[in-house]
């Protein structure tokens, strides 16, 4: 039962981590349609740039997060420029497609800039068991889960606050309902889309840091992204609350089927059971959790 | 037009088709309330009333694109509580749809000769191969078909792409993809709508031809009250989803309800 | 221009509906397969065949296969190479457990095999559109390799899943020579992309491509939506199986699972997207650009550093590729969202039309 | 022309034309006779499938009592069923009368009534609701035959017969009556009447011309021995074929030469079907041709900017030397210009000509109205062996053609063999012709008046033959005046040369029985007013435009250009423009001064413009003029402009003045 117990807790805070991942997706796509394939390149984009300019510069770290902060906000505003704007209006597979296009854009710039090795990055938190923890209830959590948990979480609430308040947010959720409509009262779409594309530059570096942090700031990271996907098809593409739901099952029963499952069917399994897992899912509620259910008027 | 479209010799036959107390709601709104009317074989019945009236969702239930909460659908003696878009398809029942809806990939003989699907047997491999039995199907659909363009007059625009025409001539193309089908009953949701005079005149003609020639029963929404009266045999009428008026456009002509609809009278 | 088309007029039409209408093009086709044929192996170099004509027809037969689900039936998938990957294991195992089975039966199982698989894959589109779908066939991605690789039974319990392709024997003549797998390549190639053509021009074509166009009104047509997606899978997942055990046999020799990874499915997706979706012959037109191209980056790189006296860090180039394929894909999305097939089209109706402008 | 041509044409003289279908059924069965474009594909017959389709046709008429010598009208688009249909009532020793399928009702109830028409033939529903509109008022209509039964199922007229159920009951009667058909072929004669045609006279009621066999034969047969026309031609009948033109062309010349008739689809697919079938041989009227230059150049200039100068180049090579290269004079054409134009070729020619669908023209001809020289030169240039033809409805169009190699613009070329031509006092053309009409039907009156007592068919033009025995025609014979010197002076001549000038929209000539000749001019507001904003010159309107310097300069440089051309003819160099003015206001047809049909109203405008016309015999340079106009919404208003008074230059004549003999 502790081992249970144990392995649920380690899932519930990786979920976490896979849902500040998703968080970035549902962002980009409640503001604009688009199912940003580009995510994960843009994690790594965020964390090799941090990396890169913490070796070069040897500025304080707040100031190189400052920085990349910018970078990842002007990459947001030339995406809107470059790549949205000429697409508008076409159909949603495009604007996928043109992601995917965009994310092995994204993966070989960042690679050519930084280079190939894998870098190692240290925030001074270490991935050891809380002892308070270990010792009055003999279950392990990892003291940088608990920390990169929580950072995801302040995130989440930031965002949701930052959404549901601010005039930003309220235009955002409008565009979200209606792309015309709200072009029609004078809701200055490219504007909201270059700040929402920001803001999910701001997600991934949070979520770069993280990752890059516990598996080291390599190609590997751009996969977190994939993880991100059944997340999303689990929780709805349009939902924060699903990303977070999401994300906590498939963290937690992942981590629970490779510890059980996996045995008995040779390992490995942690590549494929979130999907065949979304897959099942899909089957049942297409929309996800808590996406909307589309009527098709004719 | 000439007097002769309507000539005495149209034979207006038994119920094909009868509706019966049809209730539709989307998510707690309600499109129909109670809806029943029938349609006789070869006679054109038009569906009219104020924007929102429920008339295109009417078509929808009949052809079993949207599927009612209550009430039943009868097609050729057979009764059915929810009809659905391939039986309907079967049993010989084809559309046209307000925004058109062509194919719009295709040319104007590919989206027609793809009317003729249900007819057509090839298996797929055969289809792979194309020469013998394949040629053979298409060949004899190609001629099916190239009927309908002729009867359209669209042989100018066979092998254009349908994105390309006017949208007179879509409206057309459209027609024509529902007539492949030979179908034996025909909904028509607004044909005319966006069009000009003189397209409306063809269309039209092409309707009562279309009754004429093939005996074809035209189910048709239309809000041009002038060809509604012209050219359809009984009418009716709906508002806010509920049946108000039914009969021959003279009779609905002089209904009070539907006068009251029309004027925009509080209900 | 060069089109001389006055006084080509059918009488059938069977004459009509012929694959090339127009007399010019018949002869273009006819000449460009003879030299494919017999030009080609005259002059190529065994690195041509190996390198860039061999790998070109396998991808092309791949994305034809992509092509058909994504270009006609309008169903995005990403997970092509599981479905080449089932294919060319199928293949392998069916040469080693029957013995005696003809290698090209073997070929046709494979595909046979992939098509189920594909099935199984699609089964999720009856509910789901577009990109929950590509989500889908993501799974297809990633279980596949891993069931390889765990069932050791499926690679003979080789090393970490490699199966090495048995010797190509059709007829007692050994395709063993770069030349003759070419030719055979090529052959298969050729006849299925005839089929290709076929069935697009076919009743199950019209079908895909009104499903792609307007599904509410080809259900209301009478066009089973369901069955027509699942045929989709099934044919497009047996051009990618075939594909897969040609890649497996006449081009690498020995592959790993691992090699049929999220990378190939989506080169072979820019494939389609660069060359034209919904076009058979934008899936030649991207495969070839698509297999050029990384060939030519690295000339273009190396000489130019050269000549530039730069010393440019190793993995640059593949680091390029990543930037320019990335760089192309938006551009033609962008400019032109049908490809190179779209701007050969245009080409020639360009040609039909001269001296007035398109 | 093949052998087989030759064994037709030479059948003797004393043929008709089912005599001639017989043959062909007979030397070249298999042979396609004619194709339509019906639903997608061409549909072929072979000559012995027309000759038996011809009988049962016969054989269905015979059965609805039909009489040898009576009429049959025909009406409708090009259709192989109303060809076939013609030569059925011919076979049964009757008169087709094809009518224009655009009339209007009442000019079809006046030649129903004229001709005596008991069965008509008709195209589809759109033609009997016509006709049974007129049914009242003509009650001796006792047949309708309908081809296409589209829309036709709930018609209960008793006139009313399908096409299919005639020919069914034809084959019927056939088999009933063995021979029949034979027999009435042999019985026909070849100065029968085979066809009527009616001419819409400028004034007065259409007559109806009457062509026998023998005549049309052979005015056909000349053509055709003219040009080598063989049963390998094809030809696409696209003209109405109650049309002379479309008659010779798609039923006499076919029937004599045994080349393939194509009916297009549907009037508006003639261009693309034209381009699928590529005819050997082609005929329009000029207005054809100009559309499809004007269609040509409108296309052109949507082109990118190199393949514009690519096409200017080509077709400035064309125009110095491709009329040459194809009158077969290359050698006067150095070896320089034989390469540019061989590239030309291959790069514009060749495929313009292919998108037209003329890359298969061996010889086409225009005639029936004057023709611009950019358009004649134009199609000559690149290649189409265009030519004209001189003829009318009574003479079967077998009067003069141009032989090829001896093209010239101003001329319609030598005599056909056969023919006789003189040139009356008057300067009228007078015709004997093989193609020569037998009457007009039942107006001997008017056939008196066409027709000399010793046998002349007066054509109504005027002209005179050049140097080279070309026949010139310049004008109306009507129109046609003297200079008080006796020079002759025919002003549309005159002004068809001005108005082949882009830039001049209309031109009225004067100058008959006064010393000299002078012209009103009026100029083309778009062509000139896009010249005038090129080169930045302002203009607020037609009359301010008109006054311009520059534009009367432009206008002066068109007048010496015409005059140069006259100067070349001994008998026009008389009459060269010597003082002309740009009018201040458009004519138009709303002020009765153009007729409907946009021709100048000479003497009316003479009258409303006395002022004017007495300045230009004056000395004045500038006269002042107050005119009432009709604006576009009725509106009546007046117009006061100062008109300025130009003097032209006149060219040398190259001969010696010719007076009138």
């Amino acid at each position: 039962m502790h081992f249970f117990l144990e392995v649920l807790i380690g899932g519930l805070l990786a979920g976490v981590m896979y849902s500040l991942v998703a968080l970035g997706f549902v962002l980009i796509y409640k503001a604009s349609g688009v199912f940003n394939f580009a995510q994960g390149a843009m994690v790594f984009f965020a964390a090799l740039t941090y990396v890169g300019l913490l070796e070069k510069t040897g500025l304080p770290p707040w100031i190189v997060f400052a920085l990349t902060l910018g970078v990842m906000v002007l990459l947001g505003i030339a995406i809107e420029r470059v790549v949205l704007r000429p697409l508008v209006n076409q159909p949603q597979i495009t604007l996928f497609m043109a992601t995917i296009g965009l994310a092995f854009f994204i993966e070989g710039l960042a690679q050519i800039i930084w280079g190939t090795d894998v870098r190692r990055l240290d925030l001074g938190l270490q991935d050891e068991p809380i002892e308070s923890v270990l010792t009055r209830f003999d279950i392990m959590v990892s003291k940088f889960d608990l920390v990169a948990a929580a950072a995801a979480g302040v995130l989440v609430a930031v965002l949701a606050v930052f959404f549901n308040v601010t005039r930003i947010g309220r235009a955002l959720r409008a565009v979200a309902d209606d792309h015309q409509a709200a072009l029609a009262v004078g809701i200055p779409l490219k504007q909201i889309w270059a700040i929402v594309w920001s803001v999910a530059g701001f997600v991934a570096l949070v979520a770069g840091l993280l990752w890059g942090a516990r598996n080291g700031v390599q190609f590997a990271l751009t996969f977190v992204a994939l993880k991100a996907l059944p997340v999303l098809i689990l929780g709805g593409f349009e939902s924060v609350l699903g990303a977070i739901v999401g994300g906590l099952i498939i963290g937690a029963s992942e981590k629970l089927a490779e510890v059980y499952l996996g045995p008995l069917i040779g390992g490995g399994i942690e590549g494929w059971f979130a999907y065949v897992l979304a897959l099942l899912f899909l089957l049942v509620r297409p929309e996800g959790l808590f996406g909307e259910r589309h009527i098709d008027r004719v | 037009m000439t007097e002769h479209a309507h000539n005495p010799g149209r034979r207006i036959g038994d119920t094909l088709l009868s509706v019966d107390n049809i209730s539709l709601a989307f998510g707690g709104v309600k499109a129909l309330t109670d809806i029943s009317f029938d349609v006789r074989a070869h006679e054109i019945r038009a569906i009219i009333g104020p924007n929102g009236a429920g008339k295109s969702s009417m078509l929808n239930c009949i052809n079993g694109v949207y599927r009612p909460q209550q009430g039943s659908i009868t097609f050729d003696g057979q009764r059915f509580d929810r009809m659905d878009p391939h039986r309907a398809a079967r049993m010989g029942i084809a559309r046209t749809f307000q925004n058109i809806a062509l194919f719009k990939g295709m040319s104007v003989l590919d989206n027609m000769m793809t009317g003729r699907n249900l007819k057509m047997r090839t298996p797929l491999l055969l289809q792979a191969l194309y020469v013998g039995p394949n040629r053979r199907e298409e060949i004899e659909h190609r001629r099916k078909v190239e009927h309908i363009i002729d009867f359209l007059q669209i042989e100018s625009v066979r092998k254009t792409p349908v994105g390309r025409l006017p949208y007179g001539v879509q409206k057309r193309v459209e027609l024509g993809r529902a007539l492949a089908a030979e179908p034996r009953l025909l909904l028509l949701d607004e044909p005319m709508a966006g069009m000009n005079l003189e397209e409306k005149q063809d269309m039209c003609r092409f309707i009562l031809d279309v009754n004429d020639e093939f005996g074809t029963t035209i189910v048709l929404i239309e809000h041009d009250m002038g060809v509604v009266m012209d050219i359809s045999d009984r009418v009716v009428v709906l508002d806010y989803g509920r049946k108000i008026g039914d009969g021959t456009p003279d009779e609905v002509r002089g209904n009070q309800a539907v006068i009251d609809a029309y004027l925009g009278v509080a209900h | 221009m060069l089109y001389r088309e006055s006084g080509q007029f059918k009488t059938t039409y069977a004459a009509d509906q012929q694959l090339f209408p127009i007399v010019q093009d018949r002869v273009a086709i006819l000449a460009l397969l003879a030299v494919a044929a017999v030009g080609v192996p005259l002059v190529a170099t065994d690195y041509w065949f190996t390198a860039i004509l061999i790998p070109f027809l396998v991808f092309s037969l791949a994305a034809l296969g992509l092509n058909i689900l994504t270009g006609y039936a309008g169903q995005l998938s990403l997970g092509t190479a599981a479905f080449m990957a089932v294919g060319a294991i199928a293949a392998y195992n069916f040469q080693l457990r029957i013995p005696g089975i003809p290698i090209l039966v073997s070929f046709v199982l494979g595909g046979v095999s992939a098509a189920m698989v594909g099935v199984l894959f699609g089964l999720p589109s009856l509910r789901i559109k577009g990109f929950y779908l590509a989500v889908a066939t993501l799974a297809a991605q990633f279980f596949v390799p891993w069931l390889v690789v765990k069932v050791g039974w499926f690679s003979n319990y080789s090393a970490s899943g490699v199966i090495t392709a048995q010797p190509v024997v059709i007829a007692g003549v050994a395709f063993d020579t770069p030349v003759r797998k070419y030719l055979l390549v090529l052959a298969i190639v050729a006849v299925l992309a005839l089929a290709a053509k076929n069935l697009v021009r076919s009743r199950i074509g019209r079908a895909w491509m009104a499903v792609r166009d307007m599904d509410v009104a080809a259900s209301v047509i009478g066009i089973r939506i369901m069955r027509t997606k699942l045929i989709a899978f099934a044919v497009s997942s047996f051009y990618c199986g075939v594909a897969g055990a040609l890649y497996a046999f006449a081009y690498l020799g020995s592959v790993e699972p691992d090699g049929f990874n999220l990378d190939l499915s989506f080169r072979i997706l820019f494939m389609i997207i660069i060359g034209g979706v919904g076009s058979i012959m934008g899936s030649f037109l991207g495969a070839a650009f698509i297999t050029l191209l990384p060939t030519f980056l690295d000339v273009v790189l190396t000489d130019g550093a050269i000549a530039l006296g730069l010393n440019l860090p190793s993995g640059m180039t593949s680091m390029a590729q990543l930037v320019v394929f990335g760089a192309l894909i938006i551009f033609f999305l962008i400019v032109e969202p049908l490809g190179l097939a779209r701007l050969w089209q245009i080409g020639k109706e360009k040609l039909r039309l001269w001296p007035f402008p398109h | 022309m093949s052998e087989d041509g030759t064994a037709i044409a030479a059948d003797g003289t004393d043929t008709t034309f089912p005599r001639l279908l017989a043959g062909h059924a007979r030397v070249r069965p298999a042979r396609t006779a004619i194709r339509e474009k019906d639903l997608g594909i061409w549909l072929a017959w072979t000559w012995s499938q027309v000759a038996d389709e011809v009988r049962a046709i016969a054989g269905g008429l015979a059965t609805l009592g039909f009489e040898r010598g009576r009429t049959v009208a025909i009406i409708g688009d090009n259709r192989p069923r109303l060809y076939w249909t013609m030569a059925a009532v011919q076979a049964l020793g009757g008169v087709a009368v094809p009518l224009y399928q655009d009339a209007i009702a009442d000019e079809m109830l006046y030649v129903l009534g004229d001709a005596e028409i008991e069965i008509a033939v008709v195209e589809d529903q759109e033609q009997v609701d016509k006709l049974l509109e007129l049914l009242p008022n003509y009650p001796a209509l006792r047949a309708i035959v309908f081809d296409d039964p589209r829309g036709m199922r709930n018609y209960r007229e008793p006139q009313l017969l399908a096409f299919d159920e005639l020919v069914k009951r034809g084959r019927a009667y056939l088999e009933a009556h063995p021979g029949f058909h034979e027999a009435e072929v042999a019985k026909g004669r070849p100065d029968d009447t085979a066809v009527m045609l009616y001419t819409s006279g400028t004034t007065g009621k259409p007559k109806g011309v009457c062509q026998t066999h023998a005549s049309l034969i052979a005015a056909a047969r000349g053509d055709v021995g003219f040009d080598g026309f063989g049963p390998d031609d094809e030809v696409l009948s696209y003209l109405p074929m109650a049309w002379v033109g479309d008659h010779l062309f798609s039923y006499a010349q076919a029937l004599v030469a045994g080349f393939c008739v194509n009916c297009p689809e549907s009037s508006e697919t003639v261009m693309t079907d034209l381009r699928e079938i590529g005819p050997t041989y082609y005929f329009a009227p000029p207005r054809v041709f100009e559309n499809v230059l004007t269609q040509v150049m409108i296309r052109m200039e949507d082109a990118a900017p190199i393949k514009q100068r690519l096409f200017r180049w080509s077709m400035a090579v064309a125009k110095r030397v491709g009329a040459k290269l194809l009158d077969g004079r290359a050698s006067d054409v150095g070896f320089a210009d034989r390469v540019r134009y061989f590239v030309g070729d291959l790069l514009i020619y060749g495929p313009l000509r292919n998108v037209l669908g003329m890359s298969r023209i061996r010889v086409a001809y225009t005639g029936g109205a004057a023709i611009g020289p950019d358009l004649f030169d134009f199609y000559r240039s690149i290649g189409i062996n265009l030519k004209q033809l001189y003829g009318q409805t009574e003479t079967a169009v077998y009067v003069c053609k141009q032989p090829s190699g001896q093209v010239k613009l101003d001329t319609v070329g030598k005599p056909l063999p056969g023919v006789q031509i003189r040139i009356a006092d008057s300067g009228e053309v007078q015709v004997r012709s093989p193609g020569m009409l037998k009457e007009y039907f039942r107006r001997p009156d008017a056939t008196a008046e066409s027709i000399t007592p010793d046998g002349w068919f007066m054509t109504g033009d005027a002209g005179f033959f050049d140097d080279d025995g070309h026949l010139k025609i310049i004008d109306r014979a009507k129109d046609v005046g003297r200079l008080v010197d006796g020079t002759l002076f025919a002003p549309q001549y005159i002004e068809n040369k001005l108005k082949f000038f882009p830039h001049i929209k209309e031109a009225v000539a004067f100058g008959d029985g006064r010393a000299q000749c002078c012209a009103f001019v009026n100029i083309d507001l778009g062509s000139v007013g896009n010249w005038a904003e090129r080169r930045g010159i302002a203009y607020s309107g037609y009359a301010d435009l008109a006054q311009k310097p520059q534009v009367i300069a432009l206008v002066r440089e068109c007048i010496e250009q015409v005059n140069r051309d006259l100067a070349a003819d001994p008998h026009l160099a008389g009459s060269q423009i010597r003082r002309f003015l740009v009018l201040h206001k458009e004519l138009d047809a709303d002020d009765g001064e153009l007729t409907r049909t946009r021709k100048v109203r000479r003497g009316f405008i003479a009258d409303k413009y006395g002022v004017l016309v007495e300045a230009l015999y004056s000395d004045a340079t500038h006269r002042e003029i107050e005119t009432q106009v009709t604006f576009e919404d009725g509106r009546k208003g007046v117009l006061r402009a100062d008109v300025p008074i130009i003097d032209a230059a006149v060219a040398p004549s190259v001969h010696a003045p010719l007076k009138a003999a």
